[in-house]
């Protein structure tokens, strides 16, 4: 970046920096510079991505397909009109049947048997069955924790109640982890600010 | 409440100004990156792997490098691509660089700048930057194919026929090692596809958050090395002994998170003397976990 | 006519679950299809999305409503942005490129930076150790703070083994489980909407 | 591809799945027959959604509006089509309290269909008139442009209660930390695991993992959709069981039961 565009991005940071004194113009006017542009970038990218190469330069090399997914993006623009909304449905009805059949294979494999395969790894021997055994304790407890069928009382909510115990470790675990990647980014912006804008530290 | 009367310093601490708690993180932040005291650093076993991967091979080996991730998280893998693209020259590889994403390849661009000048390396001798190619997954599937195809000519515009150290090199086959640095589910498709149906050996990089998903692929021995986030950086920074903005932000890291652990304590101190850890106390957010 | 949508959620859903099945070529090439157009369906969706943008922001520069003048700076940027990418494209080099790099990806980075200075104000107000299970989440996570940084080794060198041990044993239980959970909730779901049991995303009930 | 080009009709490496997916839906079947013919179907109360109600009356009495955040995912995410379904409950009890309701959208797609169930939920509570178009409004499908709008209207807008509904991601703590700094009551309801500590932290009552799907069916108290939740907990069972099962197996020298489980 040249000189002039490190100083708007250092200026932007500082605008953003500013929304932990409190909301400002100073936030609210990089909030709004925000929103615009990546709206914008968004339609931009879409527009080079998706309907210059899958419909514009399709139908103008003689490919009539795409006129059934053109089609069909008219209709939703038809929910600027109160009396085009019932034919915006059918498009919708199409989006929502592609992702929903998607998703029912894909989190049967990712999410249910891919974790179930991995839960029922036979034991290591030696200390590891120890760690292998509480694994297995701590699924049980929190799947019954999960269970909605029945109340959280007598056997059925002693289990559940080690399964919270197990939830919590797992969220302090997560929560004490994630602060590593949040202090990253912020050392990297005020590495930034201290020597790319300012030059108070020497460049690398 | 207690019976005793709540201290005064701790009714106060608790109503403590957030903004006082900024003020801290962020002298944590700043004050260690302007008065280094450089920490030691140890690297964990999975990120060793990573480097011995790498440094296993034999000077002339051609290594896939896809960098995938946009600027603002930058500062998880930008230190990493260096340190890893630092190695690769050292050892005298030659990697062939390309990236998923439409906002990377400035960011690319420079990694390769600094790690080429650093170590003396040239362009199209030493290595090849493709550039960025649009849908990321059918790209990885291609590249098992033709990298011709996916990538006719490399990001300056220059035919991949044109530059000698391309020739004959066109998939997967072709290289001993995948890496992958990524801040996304790009991560998971080089897993299936390079490191699983082609069964090429395979290093990851990811962000910190991300890294405990893949331990299991580890294991399986479907990667062979994990550098996590800018933690993972460091070390490795470290094991090839130089210093880059990973290493830099590392005793920043550690007192950051010195600090927010001693605030944990504090707030806990102060609540035990305002008698708020009495069943049904006062004090401390609201809570509900939805039982 | 009226449950022609339904119909159509249906067929499509049904059919993306058997190509999951069939390896075979044609029917792989004929899924590819079907994704292209949903793509298509998206661009235009966020095409009225932004429109949408536009006039709400429009509507209040045109009544002076409190603070337009920032309305007009979302305008503006979005104006310009959609254009210049749209006539010149997006990559390296473009008039965009450069924007985003000095925009965009600065505002992007910082507002994922202050998550740092968040993370700080909520552990220090919400971790309370008020019972046995506030206090493992809390004492887990201030182990986890330490351990896996240069100061915790520095301060013993068990942390690091505990740190993995806590990712690898409790934490893999518990995310398992609700791995599990959410997996067959979001098949339950999903096959609500196919059914015709969840009709909420046609607008009806 | 450098292997021919496949021309089988049918992957046997997936039949385990196919089988597990026929299994599920002979659950759903099972239990939809039993809701029908009238057996009751117990969910336990989730303390979160009770709250919901609460948070509606309270922001109608302080005559501020309610803000529902229908999370970043998008239509290929299951939370998202929860949300919906969740969103179309909530705007009905606006409509009927006649509050304020206010839903800015990450998706554009799921925003045009948000804006769909929520104009239909004030129709059928009688207060199609009520409906302010805006009520679901596209912001913009880059996150932290997203949440830089959405913290703006938090402490612009003062919304009494904020409702999280969805997969949220890294904004998670940057939204609700900005809530709980305005007061508001805050609810949450998220499936992606690594975030719910933050909800946890930060808000009042936090739905966690899969109760977000089953939020929906209890709100509504249909007994179709409550079988649908009871379906679940049989899989459940059935799932633990074959995990034990088959460690039990392996230990006894077969490991073949738990390799019917691995997929392609």
């Amino acid at each position: 970046m040249s000189g002039i565009e490190t100083w708007i991005a250092a200026a932007l940071t500082l605008c953003v920096f500013s929304f932990l004194y409190r909301d400002n113009p100073l936030y609210r006017f990089a909030e709004h510079l925000f929103v615009g542009s990546a709206a914008g970038y968004l339609l931009a990218v879409q527009f080079q991505n998706v309907i210059k190469p899958n419909v514009i330069q399709k139908i103008a090399g003689g490919d009539f397909l795409p006129f059934i997914p053109l089609a069909m993006g008219i209709l939703v623009l038809g929910r600027l009109w109160d009396k085009a909304t019932p034919a915006s449905r059918w498009a919708i009805a199409f989006y929502v049947g592609i992702y929903s059949g998607i998703a029912i294979p894909a989190y049967l494999q990712a999410q249910i048997f891919a974790q179930l395969a991995d839960a029922v790894k036979p034991f290591e021997p030696g200390w590891h069955a120890i760690n292998s055994v509480l694994v297995l304790l701590g699924f049980l407890s929190v799947v019954t924790y999960f269970f909605f069928s029945a109340p959280h009382r007598g056997a059925n909510g002693a289990v559940a109640r080690v399964g919270i115990w197990f939830l919590m470790v797992a969220f302090g675990a997560s929560f004490g982890y994630t602060v590593m990647a949040r202090a990253s980014l912020l050392i990297d912006r005020v590495l930034f600010l201290l020597r790319d804008a300012l030059h108070v530290l020497p460049a690398a | 409440m207690a019976a005793k009367r709540p201290s005064g310093w701790a009714v106060r601490l608790m109503a403590l100004d957030r903004r006082v708690i900024f003020v801290l993180i962020f002298l944590a932040t700043a004050l260690p990156l302007l008065f280094p005291v450089n920490l030691p650093i140890t690297a964990s076993p999975r990120v060793k792997a990573a480097f011995d991967t790498v440094d296993r091979l034999p000077a002339g080996t051609y290594v896939l490098m896809s960098l995938d991730y946009e600027p603002d998280i930058k500062a998880e893998l930008q230190p990493m691509s260096i340190a890893v693209l630092r190695h690769c020259f050292r050892k005298g590889l030659k990697p062939i660089v390309l990236t998923l994403y439409p906002a990377a390849p400035g960011l690319i661009e420079r990694a390769l700048a600094i790690a080429s000048e650093a170590e003396g390396k040239k362009r199209n001798e030493d290595f090849v930057f493709l550039g960025y190619k649009s849908g990321s997954q059918s790209v990885i599937l291609g590249l098992g194919e033709s990298i011709r195809t996916m990538f006719p000519r490399d990001f300056w515009g220059t035919p991949l026929d044109d530059i000698p150290m391309m020739k004959g090199k066109n998939s997967y086959a072709d290289f001993p090692l995948v890496i992958n640095l990524s801040g996304s589910a790009i991560a998971d498709y080089y897993i299936r596809i390079a490191a699983t149906r082609y069964q090429r050996p395979m290093v990851l990089g990811a962000t910190a958050v991300m890294a405990t998903d893949y331990y299991p692929y580890l294991s399986s021995k479907q990667i062979l090395g994990l550098i996590g986030g800018m933690k993972g950086a460091a070390e490795y920074e470290r094991l090839m002994d130089i210093t880059g903005d990973a290493r830099r932000g590392m005793d920043a890291q550690s007192l950051i998170h010195v600090t927010i652990a001693l605030l944990v304590i504090l707030g806990n101190v102060a609540l035990f003397f305002t008698g708020g850890l009495k069943p049904g106390g006062s004090g401390g957010a609201r809570e509900g976990t939805g039982r | 006519m009226r449950n022609g949508p339904l119909v159509i959620t249906f067929l499509v859903a049904t059919s993306l679950v058997a190509m999951f099945f069939i390896p075979h070529h044609k029917v792989q090439e004929g899924q590819s299809v079907l994704l292209n157009w949903a793509n298509v369906v998206y661009a235009f969706a966020l095409i009225l999305g932004s429109l949408t943008l536009w006039v709400s922001h429009q509507k209040k520069v045109l009544a002076r409503a409190e603070g337009w003048p920032y309305s007009v700076v979302t305008l503006a940027a979005l104006s310009f942005v959609t254009v210049a990418g749209t006539v010149q494209g997006v990559e390296e080099g473009t008039l965009v490129n450069r924007y985003y790099n000095m925009v965009n990806s600065p505002l992007a980075s910082t507002m994922f930076a202050l998550l740092a200075f968040f993370i700080a104000s909520a552990a220090f107000r919400a971790f309370r150790a008020r019972n046995a299970e506030a206090t493992l989440l809390l004492g887990t996570a201030i182990v986890m703070m330490i351990g896996r940084v240069s100061v915790g080794e520095f301060l013993w060198s068990g942390f690091p083994p505990v740190t993995e041990w806590l990712l690898d044993v409790p934490n893999l239980a518990a995310k398992r489980a609700i791995a599990l959970g959410i997996g067959l909730g979001a098949i339950s779901t999903a096959l609500k909407i196919i059914l015709g049991i969840d009709r909420t995303y046609l607008g009806r009930s | 591809m450098s292997d021919a080009l496949n021309t089988s009709w049918f992957d046997p490496a997936r039949v385990n799945l196919l089988v597990g997916l026929a299994v599920f839906i002979a659950f759903l079947i099972l239990n939809i027959k039993r809701a029908k013919g009238g057996s009751n179907m117990f969910i336990r109360p989730l303390a979160g959604l009770k709250a919901v109600d609460e948070a509606i009356g309270r922001a109608t009495e302080m005559g501020r509006p309610v803000l529902y955040l229908p999370g970043l995912g998008d239509m290929s995410e299951a939370g998202t089509l929860a949300s919906i379904a969740i969103l179309g409950r909530v705007a009905r009890r606006t409509a009927e309290m006649g509050c304020d309701l206010d839903v800015p959208g990450y998706d554009p797609v799921a925003t045009t269909i948000m804006d769909g169930a929520a104009r239909q939920a004030y129709t059928e509570a009688g207060r199609r008139d009520a409906y302010r178009p805006g009520t679901v409004h596209y912001v913009t499908t880059q996150q932290f442009a997203y949440v830089a709008a959405v913290s703006g209207f938090m402490l612009r807008e003062r919304p009494a209660a904020n409702i999280f509904m969805g997969s949220f991601y890294a904004e998670s703590l940057f939204l609700a930390e900005t809530g709980n700094l305005t007061g508001a009551i805050q609810i949450a309801g998220c499936d992606q695991v690594t975030q719910l500590p933050f909800f946890v932290c930060a808000c009042d009552y936090t739905l966690l993992g899969e109760e977000l799907f089953a939020a929906g069916a209890f709100l509504g108290q249909e007994p179709v959709q409550l079988a649908t939740v009871a379906a679940q907990d049989w899989a459940k069972a059935l799932a633990a069981a074959m995990v034990v099962v088959s460690l039990l197996a392996s230990a006894m020298g077969h490991p073949e039961l738990g390799l019917l489980l691995q997929t392609r």
